[in-house]
């Protein structure tokens, strides 16, 4: 990327690269800055390092189980994952989903929506230095990590939509939405004072404002969706074309300024639309069945379905064969197109900023890394050949 | 006990080595650490980021091929005694990834269970463990540090 | 022939007990630093001897490593090098130094001090750790536009920033150091500890005299004091201004590669620095000197030394790691106010 | 800036607090005491009562980390059936990918939770008696996948007391 920097003849003094192994990075990945003195020139994140070949594990499997391998692509959006690898096939088959498990998944999808929320303030407050703040995000996290585990039987993983529908073992009954509400509640004030605290503490806001600029431009040039994207004024939103989220009635959080603050704020300010989302869900949830069972897997073309996750957008696609049985999955997800805005934002910074600029933009790359071109240890480029020769499965 | 042993039992660095799982045991891990109700510490057991401080190297996932070098040499760095924390399903048997591989068979892209690359001294189970549950292993790494030469 | 004799015992067996008491205390300093943390973030936290005494004695039945380097031998002998500099100036507070060749004096500490801060920068040069460039990713065939540049060790990157920390950040350090001097009109500590505890000087072994005009409740000694104490705090590498071990980039900047007793070493080396220089702030702006000779001010030296390492805790629990950007500023604008105390010292 | 001052002095106050007394420290006793205790209760994953005992999840499990151990006292779920094994999850060979869950009689044929589930089970919301008693909703093809798993005793008691849909 970033073509036009090579023309302005920058002389770049040294490299500095951290990773994959590093506390600035919550999973294996590579930053290089290059630098003049300890303001960076250009930036490059390698990713691929989490490459486990996910993408190829679908192939063949029975559509029933696809969720519970989409799932294991993050441990952070594993519920939208999970969710959108049902989508494909109830998109592409005509698959109806009754309403109460439309709420529930919404409402599964907010919880974790906050726990990432917070999981990015924990993060970035580390980043920070600010150990204190870390912790308690991690502490308010506490609170919706406990819910997940009440719905779905695990804190990360709560495996909940199944096709047609949500496991029956995530059903809400009366005295889990009461649970749901106290909560709610609970965790919002608690949380409007971390915020008034964080805000107020002029240390740490001058160390947040005045860096990482992301103009629109910019933003809009690398497909820069997510907060990342609605914090340089983009507004989009995909939420707004979801059917699912037709009822709910909520703000989309977007800022101009387009620096790391922003990016901060506008997460920050996601939680509280996300918190009214869930009193909706808790007030008004149908009754009725939550899984539609008449359904059985047939041939289907190659279907595409876009979620808004925490971060951005995320897509899966996949076909079926006449067994059954997927072909051709296909993920792309929110990191990846925010990747090149990433490496623009930090630019200009000094390196200990330009860290907390890509904190900001909430990087999580396990999902990002499925096609493999290095060798391991050897720095080359492998031809095909090679490739198929080690890897002979591919084909 | 020895003072040896006493020394070792009262303070226990551990490392956490993210290598190539699907982020949700690294974060059960970092919870454990973090948040103050788990709050890790307490249990003598402190965070580093050193494998020169470690003496426990935690690997929560599967090890992929790039991250295979980066374990063997950050597991060498660290001075005996050590020990090795397998956390979650990922480390400890390969989990879908090595086991429900549809059409392709096996998952040559992995290297699992972690014992195959390390030698691993505990095991916690789970998709991914609960934070109780990585510190009760954190603390099960005890008893072969505290017995080594 | 007997008094020089007499004054050696003396200064051998005060020594002693001094760095005994200095190195048992030392290591639990970390420990209530952890804590008090700890409770700031609402949580238990470890046990008060865990991170100090424990530690060390664990890191001593490590087995040996050798660093990885440039030169090995010269990188381990730094941090004993470090340990040498940080006991002499817990020995420069004990009064029976004061009359040596003049070591007891603003120049003696301030001379230590900054041979402590080159050690960082030696070993930010000299450390090679495998956390950072040289970790062993396939990294380079990316296509990268910079193809051939000098890959820099993040330790040497500390050692930059330690350079420049040496340039601006250790200035409050000397100022807050030199304004009790100067209220004494002297360069010795005698005459510091004099001005303030007149009744310290003419006292037996068991006497407890309480200091009559502590400095520290004047209005330059006061401003003295807050800029020593941010001064030790950028000292000690601690938040917020930490940034040349700042764990996010460097990780621990240019002592990563200690393992084993070298590592204890270095955990004594920056303990017994933290306990040397609020010992130093107590004897410089209370006039309570660590004397091993007085239990009494020893013992009130040790408490009170708490003072700056609690502040220390709670500051570095509620701060971020400030960058070069806030620091500049922060540190011009404390060395004005350190000066602003210098002036007003010396019309004391 | 005033508002700051005041977050200060709260601040500090709290904090004070929380340094001196421990005040509302947020890490948990009982956690505490079940580590140092070495007593943390494992996470539910077959819940007994709501078990049929058709060793389904057994069948299916990739791994073989289920085996099905004989209950002490057999249990009659209904005049002619006995249940006498439950299931148990070695979770050192389990991988999660909830097979046993899927494939469960109660789950896949009836639509309740499955009383088996590697990460957390649950609450058991019904009875196992009612259950059964519901129209079956599975699509034949399940029932037919069912059939090579579980023996016919099983089948027939899901198959006899519910009402096949058409
Ligand atoms: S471009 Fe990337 S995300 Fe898209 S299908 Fe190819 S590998 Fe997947
Ligand atoms: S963007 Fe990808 S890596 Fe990040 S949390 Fe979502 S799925 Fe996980
Ligand atoms: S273009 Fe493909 S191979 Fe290159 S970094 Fe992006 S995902 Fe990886
Ligand atoms: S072309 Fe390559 S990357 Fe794409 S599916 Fe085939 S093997 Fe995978
Ligand atoms: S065990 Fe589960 S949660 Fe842990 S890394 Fe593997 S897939 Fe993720
Ligand atoms: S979830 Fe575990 S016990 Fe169940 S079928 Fe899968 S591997 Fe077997
Ligand atoms: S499949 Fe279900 S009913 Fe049958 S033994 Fe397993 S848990 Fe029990």
């Amino acid at each position: 990327m970033i073509q036009e920097k090579q023309t302005e003849k920058k002389v770049i003094e040294k490299e500095l690269s951290f990773g994959p192994v590093h506390p600035a990075l919550v999973e294996p990945y590579r930053m290089r800055f290059f630098v003049n003195d300890e303001i960076v020139e250009d930036c490059e994140i390698n990713i691929n390092m989490a490459y486990r070949g996910i993408e190829k594990l679908f192939e063949g499997l029975p559509v029933e189980k696809a969720l519970l391998i989409a799932e294991r692509v993050c441990g952070i959006c594993s519920n939208v994952h999970a969710w959108n690898s049902v989508r494909v096939i109830e998109g592409g088959l005509g698959i109806e989903v009754p309403q109460r498990a439309n709420y529930i998944r919404v409402l599964v999808h907010e919880f974790q929506r906050i726990t990432s929320h917070l999981f990015f303030f924990g993060h970035a407050f580390e980043v920070l230095g600010h150990e204190t703040f870390a912790m308690r995000s991690f502490l308010l996290r506490e609170n919706f990590m406990d819910l997940l585990q009440y719905v779905g039987g695990n804190r990360v993983m709560p495996s909940v939509p199944i096709i047609g529908g949500i496991r029956p073992r995530a059903d809400l009954n009366e005295s889990l939405k009461k649970v749901i509400t106290e909560r709610v509640d609970a965790f919002e004030s608690k949380y409007k004072d971390y915020l008034n605290r964080a805000v107020e503490d002029p240390l740490v806001m001058s160390r947040l404002s005045g860096i990482g600029y992301l103009t629109k431009e910019d933003a809009l040039k690398f497909y820069a969706t997510g907060p990342t994207g609605r914090s340089s004024g983009w507004n989009y939103d995909l939420r707004r074309e979801m059917k699912e989220y037709k009822p709910f009635d909520y703000d989309v959080i977007v800022l101009n300024e387009g620096d790391t603050k922003a990016r901060v704020v506008s997460r920050a300010l996601e939680v509280l639309e996300s918190l009214k989302i869930i009193r909706q869900i808790v007030k008004g949830l149908p009754e009725g069945p939550v899984v539609n069972r008449s359904w059985v897997a047939k041939k289907m073309d190659y279907t595409v379905s876009y979620v808004e996750t925490y971060r951005g957008e995320l897509m899966h696609s996949y076909g079926l064969d006449q067994g059954g049985f997927i072909r051709n999955y296909k993920i792309r997800t929110p990191t990846i197109t925010n990747l090149a805005a990433m490496e623009q934002a930090c630019i200009g910074d000094h390196v200990t900023e330009a860290i907390l600029t890509i904190a900001s933009c909430d990087p999580c790359l396990t999902c990002c890394t499925r096609t493999e071109v290095i060798a391991n240890g050897k720095s080359r480029i492998m031809s095909d050949a090679e490739i198929i020769q080690r890897f002979g499965w591919r084909k | 006990m020895t003072l040896k042993s006493i020394a070792r039992k009262n303070a226990v660095h551990v490392m956490l080595f993210y290598s190539g799982g699907c982020n949700g045991c690294d974060i059960e891990v970092v919870n454990a650490m973090l948040s103050p109700r788990y709050d890790l510490e307490q249990y003598k057991v402190m965070l580093t980021w050193n494998p020169r401080e470690a003496d426990v190297l935690l690997v929560p996932g599967v090890v992929t091929w790039q991250m295979l070098e980066p374990l063997k040499k950050i597991y060498a760095m660290i001075p005996d005694p050590k020990a090795v924390v397998a956390v979650g399903a990922c480390a400890v048997n390969g989990n879908v990834y090595k086991n429900l591989v549809g059409d392709i068979g096996v998952n040559e892209e992995i290297f699992a269970p972690v014992e195959t690359v390390i030698p691993v001294d505990v095991k916690i189970p789970g998709c991914p463990p609960r934070p109780e549950d990585i510190i009760m292993g954190a603390v099960k790494g005890l008893p072969k540090l505290m017995g080594a030469p | 022939m007997d008094g020089l004799l007499l004054f050696i015992a003396g200064l051998i067996a005060s020594s002693a007990v001094a760095m005994v008491v200095g190195i048992s205390f030392a290591l639990i300093l970390p420990g209530i630093e952890r804590k008090v943390q700890a409770r700031i973030q609402q949580r238990v936290g470890p046990p008060i001897l865990t991170p100090g005494w424990w530690s060390v004695l664990k890191f001593m039945y490590k087995s040996k490593v050798e660093p990885i380097a440039q030169m090995p031998a010269f990188y381990k002998s730094l941090v004993l090098i470090g340990i040498v500099i940080v006991s002499f100036l817990l020995l420069f507070v004990t009064p029976y130094w004061w009359s040596i060749l003049g070591w007891g004096s603003i120049l003696g500490i301030a001379g230590l001090l900054k041979l402590e801060e080159v050690l960082y920068v030696l070993m930010g040069s000299q450390s090679q750790s495998i956390m950072s460039s040289s970790m062993p990713v396939p990294d380079l065939a990316k296509g990268s536009k910079f193809i051939g540049i000098r890959r820099e060790f993040n330790e040497q990157h500390s050692a930059e920033r330690s350079l420049k920390m040496m340039a601006i950040g250790s200035i409050p350090l000397y100022l807050g150091l030199v304004v009790p001097f100067i209220a004494a009109g002297s360069g010795m500590l005698n005459a510091v500890v004099s001005l303030q505890n007149p009744d310290y000087i003419v006292s037996n072994w068991m006497a407890i005299p309480i200091p009559s005009k502590p400095l520290l409740f004047t209005i330059p000694g006061a401003m003295g004091a807050i800029v020593y104490f941010l001064g030790f705090v950028m000292l000690m590498n601690e938040k917020p201004f930490s940034i040349l071990k700042a764990k996010i980039d460097v990780i621990e900047g240019g002592v990563l590669e200690y393992a084993s007793s070298l590592r204890a070493a270095y955990y004594l080396m920056r303990n017994l620095l933290m306990f040397s220089l609020s010992s130093i702030f107590n004897t410089l702006f209370l006039g309570i000197p660590f004397d091993p000779f007085m239990p009494s001010m020893m013992l009130i030296n040790m408490l009170l030394s708490l003072i700056p390492v609690v502040s220390m805790a709670t500051l570095a629990a509620f701060s971020p790691i400030l960058t070069f950007r806030q620091i500049y500023p922060a540190a011009m604008g404390i060395s004005a106010f350190g000066v602003l105390a210098m002036i007003l010292a010396s019309s004391l | 800036m005033i508002t700051f001052l005041r977050l200060m002095l709260t601040g500090a106050y709290r904090n004070i607090v929380r340094v001196l007394v421990k005040g509302d420290r947020a890490t948990s006793m009982d956690l505490r005491n079940s580590v140092l205790n070495l007593s943390v209760p494992p996470t539910p994953t077959v819940l007994d009562e709501m078990c049929i005992g058709c060793s389904g999840c057994f069948h299916v499990c990739p791994t073989k980390a289920i085996s099905m151990v004989k209950l002490n006292t057999p249990v009659i779920i209904i005049e002619g059936y006995v249940k006498d094994q439950v299931p148990r999850i070695d979770l050192m060979k389990c991988i999660f990918c909830l097979n046993c869950h899927d494939t469960c009689p109660i789950y896949s044929v009836f639509g309740e939770a499955a009383p088996i589930h590697a990460r957390d089970v649950g609450m058991p919301h019904m009875i196992l008696k009612e259950v059964l008693k519901k129209p079956v909703m599975a699509p034949p093809e399940t029932i037919q996948a069912l059939s090579k798993l579980i023996p016919p005793s099983s089948l027939s008691l899901i198959q006899r007391e519910g009402v096949t849909k058409p």
